[in-house]
């Protein structure tokens, strides 16, 4: 077993990463591979140097404390006679601490050959005035026909109102239809469907308008005791005769 | 171009062409380096400061322009600098379009609807039409659609520029000519110069000014 | 590379190869131009955005990446994206009056490391395997650098966020892809990228404030 070098390590524990990273320092100064690391000695080179660190009136960090209690009580339970009733067994949780350094050793050197890579910006250089690339946009503008012809329509339509209210609708004036149905139906004693009493027209609207002023003729005939109206049911034809 | 090629590119019969071989020169391999790297064209003397003296720059900056002539970049010298540039004629690789689709306005819509219909119009006859004052946009739109195009002056006060549609036009829309379109009596059949309909939507729109 | 050479450099006696004379590939001048011009690594469907989908892309690269062999430039892949760098060997040259990028703290190093070898990893992984918590300044130093990214969060208690590497962090390094990171297949092997369990005192450790 070498003996420590504490000497050579007595640092100020701010150098140091952790306790871990201590102990990884310390475990690399029994220069042999990790693999073949001697816990014992480690814990005793560890406690060793936080015993100088106390000695030398340093501050310790809690956390290198933690630690050396945690190794004490590893160092003890390996050297006691084995207890199968521990568990985890102190030789698992010696495993386990040669693991964590192996890693934490792995992890540095991958570090290490990670940053003597060839770096960009550093060993190899990219291109230095690149002309850049370019996007352009450009729309693609729809419509169809139908959009078309429509918008055409709303504005020719909007365009022509005036057109419209120039134009007059034919219609048959009450006091027109008063007039003719009431000369009808002088001649009447029948009942006579009310369609009878109006003047064959051909234009539909005309039409229209001529049995509404014919109705309303019926009605107000009715009203005066001129003419009696009957009608079997709703929307059924309606007659009319002379009272 | 394509997978065919696969092993029998053009060059592939030069393959072996010591050229590639590994065995270029260090100096123009340190040269091509620095002006590559470069953030601006560099004289033969700022090149001397990275590769050193020794280099036959006026040589070596021949050999490597040799090497580029024909690539798709090449080196070239500009005032007694040197750097390296993609080559013109791959300028219009280097810019890419994207499509986007996009409905024209309402405005858009039917001012090229009268143009259609009546051209060749004037922008101040559009309007009377429209009832509203188009804005400079709609005209541009229906131009960069490829639909519209000045078609002349009107001979007369002011000399209005006019517009009418163009061929592409025609075919965007699916028209052998122009008096496929239908007419006022068949739009009045489809029921699109129905008055009532028309004037009650647009009654507030014909108010503001349009935004397009 | 002195003067002596003009006129029989080592290449001049291959001056007439065919390589050079003007018949290049429009598909492989197209996509060295695009990758010359480009201002960041490209992606083989980024490249056929320029040059069009009908070129043989997986073709046209090996035929540029030989073409550029051994010279002072070169095309590297590096997690999938494409981009022209100096040889590596020209580092020399070129680092003259260059600034050395910023040194990164002990702390960042190791961190960056565990994060590319053994990612996706949670903080507290990474705090386990170092032995002290890391400072705030650390992880955001390396997402600064464009090589450490959030990725996720881990289903379990606490849903951890996982921090992973970045395609940046495989172009500034070399790295055509993760398998290349120097070693991971030994350490792999050797068991010391399998996750952490968070044994030996962790609890206690990791009550401890790094100082970088």
């Amino acid at each position: 077993m070498t003996t420590p070098e504490s000497d050579a390590l007595t640092i100020d524990i701010d150098g140091w990463e952790g306790p871990l990273d201590l102990l990884l320092a310390l475990a690399r100064a029994q220069k042999v591979d990790l693999r073949e690391l001697s816990i014992l000695a480690l814990v005793e080179q560890y406690l060793a140097f936080i015993a100088d660190a106390k000695a030398l009136k340093l501050e310790i960090a809690a956390d290198y404390l933690v630690m050396a209690a945690w190794l004490a009580y590893l160092k003890s339970a390996l050297l006691l006679p084995k207890d199968p009733t521990i568990d985890p067994s102190p030789e698992e949780l010696a495993l386990r601490l040669q693991i964590r350094l192996q890693r934490l050793q792995a992890m540095r050197e991958a570090g290490a050959r990670l940053m003597a890579r060839d770096r960009i910006g550093r060993d190899v250089f990219l291109r230095g005035q690149p002309e850049g690339l370019r996007v352009v946009r450009r729309n693609d503008w729809q419509a169809d026909l139908y959009e078309l012809i429509a918008a055409y329509g709303a504005v020719m339509a909007r365009t022509r109102p005036v057109v419209h209210q120039v134009m007059r609708r034919p219609v048959m004036s009450l006091d027109e239809a008063l007039q003719r149905v009431e000369a009808m139906l002088g001649h009447q004693v029948d009942w006579t469907r009310i369609e009878a009493f109006l003047p064959g027209i051909s234009d539909p609207q005309l039409r229209r308008s001529a049995l509404a002023s014919g109705f309303v003729a019926a009605l107000e005939l009715a009203k005066q005791g001129k003419a009696e109206l009957k009608q079997d049911e709703a929307f059924s034809p309606l007659f009319v005769r002379a009272a | 171009m394509t997978a065919e090629k696969e092993g029998q590119s053009p060059f592939s019969e030069n393959r072996d062409c010591p050229y590639f071989s590994g065995e270029m020169d260090p100096a123009v391999r340190a040269v091509e380096a620095v002006l590559f790297a470069a953030e601006a064209p560099l004289s033969p003397d700022e090149i001397a400061a990275y590769v050193g003296p020794e280099v036959d720059l006026k040589q070596t900056l021949r050999l490597l322009q040799e090497d580029y002539a024909g690539r798709g970049v090449e080196l070239v010298e500009r005032g007694g600098r040197w750097h390296f540039q993609t080559a013109a004629d791959m300028a219009h690789v280097l810019r890419r379009e994207r499509e986007e689709p996009k409905r024209l306005s309402r405005a858009a819509v039917e001012t090229l609807a009268i143009i259609a219909y009546q051209e060749p119009v004037s922008r101040a006859e559009i309007e009377a039409i429209r009832g509203v004052q188009i804005s400079k946009g709609t005209l541009d739109v229906l131009m960069e659609a490829g639909w519209v195009r000045p078609a002349g002056r009107r001979e007369g006060p002011g000399r209005p520029l006019l517009y009418a549609t163009t061929a592409g036009f025609l075919t965007h829309f699916g028209l052998k000519s122009r008096r496929d379109l239908p007419g006022i009596d068949d739009l009045k059949a489809a029921g699109l110069l129905d008055p009532v309909e028309a004037t009650l939507g647009d009654a507030e729109l014909e108010s503001v000014d349009e935004s397009d």
